[in-house]
């Protein structure tokens, strides 16, 4: 597929993709790829060429675009290991673990539409607004409950209670500031740092995208080199040493 | 046409909260005339009269609305009832979820925390058997402290206490904001 | 007698909130034998399915519910002055789906399978009551878990979670898909 037949597609905005792998979806559709046997440099080309040209996308999800992006190149470097060494039969096969993820992901997706017909079916029925009125017993509201209803509840009578004094405690939050430290102190104490290696080490989803976004963040603001060879499998991370005095402050 | 002319006026009489006026419905059904819906209204009455089954059309108050038959009443008073044992109220939850947060609890802590005196409620609460009696307190006037039961797990389909949600995970969800409210 | 029932039943679906169960049919009904009451509620649905009239009988979250028919909504939203309901997002279909399907489950996982962040759509499910917490997860860091709710079922008419479409279901509408596209 040349630029020219991304051109239409690139009418829909990147906000309508729920997330990487409704992108990669639709890139594989686009061409006709067979899911089980994707190739990754075309398909690597083809969602970068889309991401670059994406205008005004959540930034929330832009961290898992680029993730996945970062996952793309990490694949493609595999898939150019010599022929022997990598047997591509189906468990070696370093694309596997995208594979399952897309087929599981396009289940979901199916299932959803036919979530989205019965909804449809279900919301043009319409049942009684109200409750008959009990003619004598007490005007008590009367409810059905779960845990969250339970929490939710107790949390907001204690915020009444109080107040102003009130700390709303925040979850484990990574911040972009002391993850990009983080970083930095690690690459203090190692000339290289295996970012794919330091990705899997994160406790969490949301972790791993801080440090995505931390290293492009560190990239842009030329603290560190990041670089990807094709025969390396994973992306490396040097100090900038030069920029580092001036660097964050 | 007849037909499904009396059958779009039976839904939109379910529906409607109050007695339903025959202006009303000749206001919704533009593409009729007003003595097609006459006709049609007189033809469901007949057919609600003749049928002999569990609801009726009552024409009061200026308008049409359906109703259970009255004989049926003393079976609809056994099912509310049911019902309304089987849930909690807004004021049982709230004092379920202090006693759940801060137990062992007094009945006195409780109404300090809800503002209000809370003794009707931890009454239901002992009665459902989502709470119970643990001792007293050795303070003045040795109050009556009060814990959750193993029923009360079992209802919110936790192991132990320690699944209660923290404060932090429901604040976190709570104003967590919603990314996909396009 | 036989016809007695079958008008009570219906009165007392009139009349219930939410989707009346069979059970508490036969809670109510205690001068009935269970078979009986089973046959009524066969006859009842059997009534309404052939008599094409406005309303129709239900079988949703495990119970039986009274709604209008479908094709008549135009008329209702004009009378209620109600434009077309608000429906969920895609990001919440999928959340929901992938719920559904792998319940109980943790956000993380719900996350894995996304492949993006799922706490906001989670968060607008637990206030719609499509989902719930359920307990937690016993492994590190022990996170939530969740579950579909009967509201769940009742919004999209399910009956119960077997109503949703098996895997080969599924892999046979992604082929049908795959030759239309073709």
């Amino acid at each position: 597929m040349e630029a020219g037949d991304l051109q239409e597609s690139y009418q829909v905005r990147l906000e309508i993709f729920e997330g990487p792998l409704d992108l990669l979806l639709f890139l594989i559709k686009k061409r006709k790829l067979n899911i089980h046997d994707i190739p990754i440099a075309v398909i690597t080309r083809d969602y970068l060429e889309y991401l670059a040209r994406k205008q005004n996308i959540n930034l929330n999800r832009e961290a898992e675009f680029l993730l996945m992006a970062a996952f793309l190149i990490f694949l493609k470097s595999q898939m150019l290991l010599p022929r022997e060494q990598l047997q591509l039969n189906e468990e070696s096969d370093p694309r596997r673990i995208l594979v399952d993820q897309l087929l599981e992901y396009q289940k979901m997706k199916i299932t959803s539409s036919l979530l989205r017909k019965k909804e449809e079916e279900q919301q043009r029925r319409w049942l009684r607004p109200f409750v008959p009125v009990p003619l004598s017993l007490e005007e008590e509201e009367i409810l059905e409950v779960n845990l969250f209803d339970l929490a939710e509840c107790f949390y907001l009578l204690m915020k009444q209670k109080e107040d102003e004094n009130f700390k709303v405690l925040k979850g484990r939050e990574v911040s972009l500031e002391k993850k990009m430290k983080e970083i930095l102190d690690l690459l203090e104490k190692q000339p290289v740092l295996d970012f794919l290696e330091y990705l899997k080490q994160q406790e969490s989803l949301e972790e791993a995208l801080v440090a995505f976004f931390c290293l492009l963040e560190m990239v842009r603001a030329r603290l560190v080199i990041a670089f990807q060879e094709s025969l390396f499998q994973t992306i490396k991370v040097w100090l900038r040493r030069e920029r580092i005095a001036e660097g964050l402050g | 046409m007849s037909k499904d002319i009396r059958s779009i006026i039976e839904a939109l009489i379910f529906v409607s909260s109050e007695p339903l006026s025959s202006a009303k419905i000749k206001e919704v059904l533009t593409d009729v005339s007003p003595e097609e819906v006459d006709q049609a209204l007189k033809e469901l009455q007949e057919i609600y009269e003749n049928n002999n089954r569990g609801l009726c059309l009552l024409q009061s108050a200026g308008g049409y609305l359906l109703a259970t038959r009255p004989e049926f009443d003393p079976w609809i008073r056994r099912l509310l009832q049911i019902e309304r044992k089987s849930r909690l109220s807004q004021a049982a939850l709230e004092t379920l979820a202090i006693i759940a947060y801060h137990q062992p609890i007094t009945s006195s802590e409780i109404a300090a925390i809800r503002g209000v005196d809370s003794t009707g409620t931890i009454k239901t609460l002992l009665e459902k058997k989502l709470i119970k009696i643990v001792g007293r307190r050795a303070s003045p006037g040795r109050p009556l402290v009060y814990r959750t039961t193993e029923k009360f797990l079992l209802y919110f389909g936790l192991n132990s206490l320690e699944d209660l949600p923290s404060e932090e995970e429901i604040a976190r969800l709570l104003e967590e904001k919603d990314i996909d409210q396009n």
